[in-house]
């Protein structure tokens, strides 16, 4: 479904993203871990075109995407959210998902209808804050939620779009414990048997071995490793170079 | 009441006569104002001996600050119409006498122009006078410094826009027009660095420079003249502004010819005496304030509340201003009226001024224009 | 060749000026992420400030020693207005970008118009030097003094302003503060006071432009600051905000470009080729010609 | 940089009981009919209006104030709605004004086509300079915007071929307008004219920002990456939004120059998009109307403060508060700094301040937990 | 033993919110105090009352000392240049700035900055000090707002979520260095990783809805599933259990260089 091939990114001499091959199938859920600065967050940037890559290929279902821009790319179903994250702060809750249903369905240029009688967005858009749980936030404004709200809202977002191939950059990153369950819950059934196909970076090993069929580590911005989370654990390279000494 | 009505002006023979005065109080031009409402208190006096009435009607002022910008004028103009006022005068700026001559023609009441130089308040309409010079008059008196122009090379530097475009043009026309060759250097008006301009100056070489600037930056041009020596090599001619700004000349006052509308001590008539008698000085736009009372207490007197004969009784009028003989021209409402040579003397801060020659009205006429309105 | 030596002195003049006003905005701006409309008051205080000293002040005039002392007068009293705005007006704006901007478009506004109503709304002539008057042959040209000055001037304040930055403290922090000032505070360090010597020293540099412009065009009005201020604007722009070096080259340019226009080609396509070079700048390099790359 | 955020002053939603609740939507529409029908009051408000509300003096200020109310609105969907901040925005207005000046008096068209044609043409001068600009964004799209309006300055103020009187302006030939709008009885019309582009602006800016496009302005504001990955074209909305106000703008000056009876180069200067801005601030950027309030109130000072600065009052003050009360823009910048401290979030921040004041002094219902 | 720091009934409301109602508790003078709670209960913005961060919309009642000095009227630098460090939420890096000139800012004056302990801890501070902090990846910029902290000495640290968005492995480095620092500088710590918390913790006070709602030590609470159960969502089976991870996981080499 998504590949990418000798993807390359450089500043300067440095490659901050290597060559790196991916394949996703479609319903499959990758796990991508790697130490702080791997270049995971650069690679999804590259994905989703918020950079250019300096070098090699991206397409999405065959159709090679490299030169497009981020809303093109979007548009073909590749939906990201962000590690900091990055809602409309200005805008209350339940007018973000919106914004995001709207932007799904099509994005048309009206200007003289009135956003708020559109049932079907509306709807839509509280369905994905029920999954999240963020119902009971609806009129807040975005910007003042506490750290683990926006992290749902970054999904809820997520969702709203419903992208064929979801980047997940970190989605777990200050969620409360007692939520984790929750939030691993919603991601799971994003996939499950609808043919979508995941990419999530975290460094919650349970969450990512409890979701991913496949595990690829980067390290130096390299794919160090791609194979299932058997294997890959298993790995010395990845124990000595990611894990680290258990607490 | 209804959204058309306005107060018709007092029919009755005791009500007072009611004259807008709309001029910069305020903003860039408030100087010129002030000498302009001092000239014209001064005037009123003068042609009312001192009683401040026509006849049996006092003369009621009211005075509106427009700083300058012809929106305000407009709302100012269309105030006083509206309160019944017949009699409008002021406009210190060219821009704002320029929209309120309309205003003053839509509604048949009386428009005098103040120190607003432009040729095209000149014949603008039936209703629109002025009782200041044009910039027309200030090029005819430039001409006269150079005796026959036949063969002699003039150059204009002047202001990019209308203003300099004015000067232009009437330099090509009197002083080309009896056989000069007239070019021009033309400079935008926000140049604080004015080297180019007298570069080229220089190379061209020309028997007479006629300057026509305004505005903050004029020290700074003229020192870069001096400094680039055209002052030293040929007749340079402007027209001397304001008394505040003689010192801003520097070294350079005192080798420039000088076109004057007025300085204090150019005439010595009876009105002159009556001014100087209030405001001690006299300075450059006293005698257009003052001239504007003589008009409109003529008007009152002439006209009474019809505005018609207001404009009858003014045109073709001659009186005895500040400057000397002032003659309304029928045809196109031009103000004839004497101009001056004068040459500077002193240094720092103290100049004074001496007037070498004066030029009669009917010298200084500009051609007659068409009347638009 | 003594046309192209001229035209080139004289703009550096030119630039010269345009430095001295931008450099200050520069600094304000880009360092503490004020968009400073007053900038042009500051120039005016220094300005009249100097006028009043040579007039009024004890050993201060207008020539030798009593001028370099009426023009500290006038420094100092751009410098203290400058602190007293940040003081009462700005500190409680910081990071309210847009309500600084009605702050600091009032204050130009309101600041002008008290000159205005204290000094007359006409041009004064200029306390100043003779020998600024006069001109200096170099290679044929007759360079004005005025514009020599203001040459010397520049240099100097360039390398004040980058010796500060690059030596002290302040750059650093007054960099940081910009980007979080909460957070320059949760590091102990009192950010404010870092933010009233940048207003003091860009009210400094402004007042410094305003007497030596002063000198320059030989009188000064209530609004010959804000006249400046346009083109400084523009400097600081097309030189890359907060970096002051970048301002030093892009008034060279602006200056050198209205210079040679005005005198190859028509008058006013200098300053439109000025405002084409601000724009063609900014589509091709967003961040100016020194400016750093944003970060996404 | 973050110039562009705005801070929206959280509205508590209070579900008013009773009737106050169901008059609300109708607020605006009472508003306009007070207004449409204030020409035929004889009221007097001395201080505030020279003369009856009915004079053409005070009807003249009034149009001016409602047009530059419109005005501040339509650039309130660049800045307060989207974000922009465009310092160039007076380039459109002067468009408006200068172009029906133009075909009026020099080409002699009738009104209606040059208004039409003038309109037309600032919204695709607008159009295609917002495609440029906008390849920049921040404080570069400011200056881009700001150097291509000081190069209409520049081309107003040089007066090529004659056409825009250069700093002299150009009075407006009123021979071939309908004599509706001539003379000063005729202000009301002019008035009722002004007080329609108002309503239009308010409306087309209202219905506009609750469409599907208003809602992605609104991200646009806060984040333009996001908007981008969700799957839509910033490029385009912001230049979609920058057309519009431009044509409003437009539209305003056809109206204005009608109102004025001329075009005067000022219009053309930076200055009068700096005082758009502070208008928008003044009023409350992103409000429904606050910018109008904003808008009216400043060119009413503007020209009021002339009026004030030589009143009585303020000459009999001791010189040192006489000399600058008696500069109307001393006056005038005093009033906005202090509009800073004293209404932050502008004036429509007022509203529910005021609101919060009154439900503090009212008995509260004491909640039983 | 005296507290370091005693809140007793703190109560913030910002923008017509009482975020925190009537919030009491205290800090030991040693160790690692963790102050718990799901999202949104108002952790963060307890820390922030404590350095006077509340935002100006705020408005905050109660009485914060430290020793007899009380801490709420003043400014936050002061309080900062009185030994109380800060590691926030959102890591707060200078993204402008380069890395080294987010730590040289950090120097406070009169003291020698100890960039040994910190390069030690986080050598790629040391490697990267030339590049710009806002291009560091997200686990970079932690370290940085760590290592800016401990370049000081200090009375009390306050630490926001260190260990969120860390490798495992740098998880672990992170809470072996608190554990050192620990030793030597009293912490409050706001932390949902309950296994960094099993390990650090010798106090806990667990917030909800804005009050606290349980206070003491931190290893009961952490073996009481029906306590851990109804105030972090959470069973201690879960706590306490050896991850999934641990088990995949072979044993660790230490062998950092390789990195
Ligand atoms: N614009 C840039 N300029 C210079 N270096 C950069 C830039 N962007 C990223 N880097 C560097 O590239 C590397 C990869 O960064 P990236 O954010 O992709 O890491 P990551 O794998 O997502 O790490 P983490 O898990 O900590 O979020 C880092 O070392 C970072 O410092
Ligand atoms: N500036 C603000 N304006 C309005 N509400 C705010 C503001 N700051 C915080 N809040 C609200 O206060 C509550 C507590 O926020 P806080 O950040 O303290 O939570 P937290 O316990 O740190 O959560 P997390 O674990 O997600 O970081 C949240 O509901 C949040 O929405
Ligand atoms: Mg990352
Ligand atoms: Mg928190």
């Amino acid at each position: 479904m998504l590949a990418t091939r000798g993807l390359t990114w450089r500043i300067g001499e440095v490659a901050i993203v290597d060559s790196v091959c991916l394949d996703l199938e479609p319903g499959e859920f990758l796990g991508v871990i790697g130490p702080n600065g791997a270049g995971k967050t650069s690679l999804f940037n590259l994905i989703t075109g918020l950079r250019r890559a300096t070098e090699g290929r991206i397409t999405l279902d065959g159709q090679d995407i490299g030169a497009l821009p981020p809303h093109r790319r979007a548009r073909l179903g590749l939906g990201r959210t962000f590690q900091a994250s990055s809602v409309f702060g200005s805008l209350s809750v339940r007018e973000n998902v919106r914004l995001a249903v709207q932007a799904h369905r099509g994005g048309s240029m009206a200007l003289w209808r009135r956003a708020a009688a559109d049932r079907e967005v509306a709807a839509a858009a509280d369905a994905a804050l029920d999954r999240v749980g963020l119902a009971h936030r609806g009129t807040a404004l975005a910007g003042t939620l506490a750290h683990g709200e926006k992290r749902k809202l970054e999904i809820a977002l997520l969702l709203a779009g419903e992208p064929r191939v979801m980047l997940l950059d970190e989605p777990m990153a200050g969620v409360s414990a007692e939520d984790i369950p929750e939030l691993v819950a919603v991601i799971k059934s994003l996939t499950g048997g609808s043919g979508r196909a995941v990419l999530m970076v975290e460094h919650h090993m349970d969450v990512i071995l409890d979701l991913a069929d496949r595990i690829a580590v980067m390290h130096h911005g390299a794919l160090l490793a791609c194979d299932t989370p058997e294997t890959v654990m298993a790995n010395p390279t990845v124990q000595e170079a990611y894990l680290g000494e258990s607490l | 009441g209804s959204p058309q009505d306005t107060a018709t002006g007092g029919g009755d023979s005791a009500a007072p006569v009611k004259v807008g005065l709309v001029y910069s109080q305020s903003g860039a031009l408030a100087s010129y104002g002030k000498q302009y409402i001092e000239g014209f208190k001064a005037g009123l006096d003068f042609a009312t001996k001192g009683t401040g009435k026509v006849g049996d009607r006092k003369i009621e002022v009211t005075e509106v600050d427009d700083a300058g910008d012809p929106a305000k004028a407009v709302s100012a103009a269309k105030d006083l119409i509206g309160k019944g006022t017949k009699i409008i005068a002021g406009s210190t700026a060219s821009g704002v006498a320029l929209q309120v001559a309309p205003i003053a023609a839509q509604n048949k009441v009386l428009f005098i122009s103040g120190p607003a130089a432009t040729d095209a308040v000149t014949g603008a309409n039936k209703y629109t006078f002025r009782s200041g010079r044009q910039s027309y008059q200030d090029v005819v008196t430039a001409k006269s410094f150079i005796g026959d122009p036949t063969g002699k090379k003039v150059v204009v530097f002047a202001q990019d826009g209308a203003f300099g475009d004015a000067n232009e043009a009437a330099v090509k026309a009197v002083i080309g027009g009896a056989g000069a060759t007239v070019s021009s250097v033309r400079a935008p008006a926000s140049a604080t660095e004015f080297t180019p301009f007298a570069s080229q100056i220089k190379t061209a070489k020309p028997d007479l420079l006629f300057v026509a600037w305004a505005g903050t930056t004029a020290p700074a041009m003229w020192q870069t003249l001096d400094q680039q020596g055209v002052l030293a090599s040929t007749t340079v001619v402007t027209g001397l502004d304001i008394r505040a700004s003689w010192p801003t000349f520097g070294a350079a006052g005192t080798k420039i010819s000088f076109l004057s509308h007025y300085f204090d001590g150019a005439s010595d008539t009876e009105a002159s005496k009556a001014l100087k008698a209030k405001v001690n000085t006299i300075d450059l736009f006293h005698p257009d304030g003052f001239a504007a009372a003589q008009m409109v207490v003529r008007a009152a007197q002439e006209g009474g509340d019809d505005v018609d004969k207001m404009v009858t009784a003014l045109e073709g009028w001659s009186f005895d201003g500040v400057k000397g003989t002032m003659t309304i021209r029928a045809a196109d409402h031009a103000l004839l009226q004497p101009m001056f040579q004068a040459k500077l003397a002193g240094s720092g801060t103290e100049f004074t001024a001496t007037a070498q020659k004066s030029l009669t009205g009917d010298e200084t006429a500009p051609p007659a224009v068409a009347m638009k309105g | 060749m003594g046309t192209v030596i001229l035209l080139a002195l004289t703009g550096l003049g030119l630039a010269a000026l345009y430095f001295l006003v931008a450099s200050g905005l520069s600094l304000v701006f880009g360092l503490a992420d004020v968009l400073n409309f007053a900038h042009g008051l500051f120039l005016g205080v220094g300005a009249y400030g100097t006028w009043w000293a040579a007039g009024n002040l004890p050993g201060a005039g207008p020539d030798g020693f009593g001028f370099v002392l009426a023009v500290a007068f006038g420094v100092a009293a751009g410098t203290l207005v400058a602190i007293l705005v940040e003081l009462v007006l700005i500190r409680p704006l910081y990071s309210r970008t847009i309500e600084q901007v009605l702050v600091t478009v009032g204050l130009s506004l309101a600041g002008v118009a008290l000159l205005q109503a204290t000094w007359g709304a006409d041009a004064r002539p200029f306390p100043r030097p003779d020998w600024t008057r006069q001109v200096t042959g170099i290679l044929g040209a007759q360079v004005p003094n005025g514009g020599l000055l203001l040459i010397i001037a520049a240099v100097l304040v360039l390398g004040a302003i980058l010796a500060f930055l690059r030596w002290t403290r302040y750059g650093l922090v007054i960099r940081a503060g910009v980007e979080n000032r909460e957070m320059v505070t949760a590091l102990g360090i009192d950010v404010r006071k870092a933010f009233t010597l940048v207003f003091a020293i860009g009210g400094a540099a402004a007042a410094l432009a305003g007497a030596l412009g002063g000198v320059y065009f030989g009188t000064v009005s209530p609004g010959q600051g804000s006249s400046l201020l346009i083109f400084a604007f523009i400097v600081v722009v097309i030189g890359g905000m907060g970096s002051v070096v970048g301002s030093a080259y892009a008034a060279v340019v602006v200056g050198l470009v209205q210079q040679f226009v005005n005198y190859y080609g028509t008058s006013g396509l200098g300053d439109i080729c000025v405002v084409g070079l601000l724009a063609v700048v900014l589509l091709l390099r967003p961040q100016g010609i020194a400016g750093k790359v944003a970060t996404a | 940089m973050t110039l562009l955020q705005t801070t929206p002053t959280p509205t508590p939603t209070v579900p008013k009981p009773g009737r106050a609740h169901r008059v609300r939507p109708f607020l605006p529409l009472v508003a306009l009919v007070v207004l449409a029908i204030l020409p035929y009051s004889t009221i007097s408000l001395p201080g505030i209006f020279e003369g009856p509300l009915n004079s053409p003096g005070t009807l003249q200020l009034l149009a001016i104030c409602l047009i530059f109310g419109g005005l501040a609105a339509g650039y309130d969907l660049l800045f307060g709605r989207t974000g922009m901040l465009s310092f160039g925005h007076a380039l459109y207005f002067a468009a408006g004004v200068y172009g029906t000046d133009i075909l009026v008096t020099r080409a002699g068209l009738p009104l209606w086509q040059a208004a039409l044609l003038t309109v037309t043409g600032g919204t695709i001068l607008a159009a295609l300079l917002g495609a440029v600009a906008l390849r920049t964004v921040g404080i570069a799209f400011a200056m881009v915007t700001l150097a291509f309006a000081q190069v209409g300055a520049i081309l107003v103020a040089r007066d090529f071929g004659g056409l825009t009187g250069g700093e002299e302006g150009l009075p407006l030939d009123v021979s071939g307008l309908p004599a509706g709008l001539v003379g000063v009885t005729n202000t009301v019309n002019l008035y009722w004219l002004a007080l329609a582009y108002l309503t239009l602006v308010v409306f087309v800016v209202h219905r506009v920002s609750g469409s599907p496009t208003g809602r992605v302005l609104a991200g646009l504001r806060d984040d333009e990456r996001r908007i981008g990955v969700l799957g839509l074209d910033p490029y385009r909305y912001k230049l979609v939004a920058f057309t519009l106000a431009g044509g409003l703008a437009a539209a305003g000056g056809v109206v204005y120059v009608l109102i004025v009876g001329g075009a005067s180069p000022h219009i053309t200067s930076s200055e009068l998009t700096l005082s758009l801005l502070v208008m928008v601030v003044l009023g409350g950027p992103g409000t429904r109307w606050g910018p109008v309030l904003g808008g009216v109130l400043y060119m009413y000072l503007d020209h009021r403060l002339t009026a004030f600065g030589t009143s009585d009052a303020v000459d009999n003050l001791p010189a040192v508060l006489s000399h600058p009360l008696s500069q109307p823009l001393f006056v005038l910048g005093t009033v906005f700094i202090l509009a800073v401290y004293f209404f932050p979030g502008g004036l429509a921040g007022l509203a529910p301040r005021v609101a919060h004041l009154t439900r503090a002094l009212r008995p509260s219902r004491s909640p039983t937990p | 033993m005296e507290p370091v720091l005693s809140v007793e009934d703190l109560s913030v409301r910002i923008s017509g919110l009482h975020i925190l109602q009537g919030v009491s508790f205290t800090v030991a003078p040693t160790g690692v105090t963790v102050l718990l709670g799901r999202n949104g209960v108002g952790k963060t913005t307890t820390l922030r009352a404590v350095l006077g961060l509340t935002p100006p919309a705020g408005e905050v009642r109660g009485t914060i000392r430290m020793g007899a000095q009380s801490l709420l009227s003043q400014p936050t630098h002061r309080l900062v240049r009185g030994g109380l460090g800060y590691v926030p939420e959102d890591r707060d890096v200078f993204a402008g700035l380069t890395v080294a000139e987010n730590l040289r800012l950090a120097e406070r004056r009169g003291t020698s900055p100890a960039y040994d302990k910190v390069f030690a801890l986080f050598p790629e501070l040391d490697r990267r000090g030339r590049q710009r902090a806002g291009s560091l990846s997200g686990g970079q910029q932690q370290m940085l707002a760590i290592g800016r902290v401990l370049l000081n000495d200090n009375r009390l640290l306050l630490i926001d979520e260190p260990t969120k968005g860390l490798a495992p492995k740098v998880v672990t480095e992170v809470a072996e260095v608190l554990e050192r620092v620990a030793e030597s500088v009293p912490v409050l710590l706001v932390e949902q990783n309950l296994a960094v918390v099993r390990r650090l913790a010798r106090d806990a006070v667990v917030l909800a809805a804005g009050k606290v709602a349980w206070t003491g030590d931190a290893h009961e609470l952490l073996l009481e599933t029906a306590l851990t159960k109804s105030l972090l969502g959470v069973g201690s089976a879960e706590v306490s259990a050896p991850s999934a991870r641990s088990e995949l996981a072979g044993p660790a080499v230490a062998r950092k260089d390789q990195l």
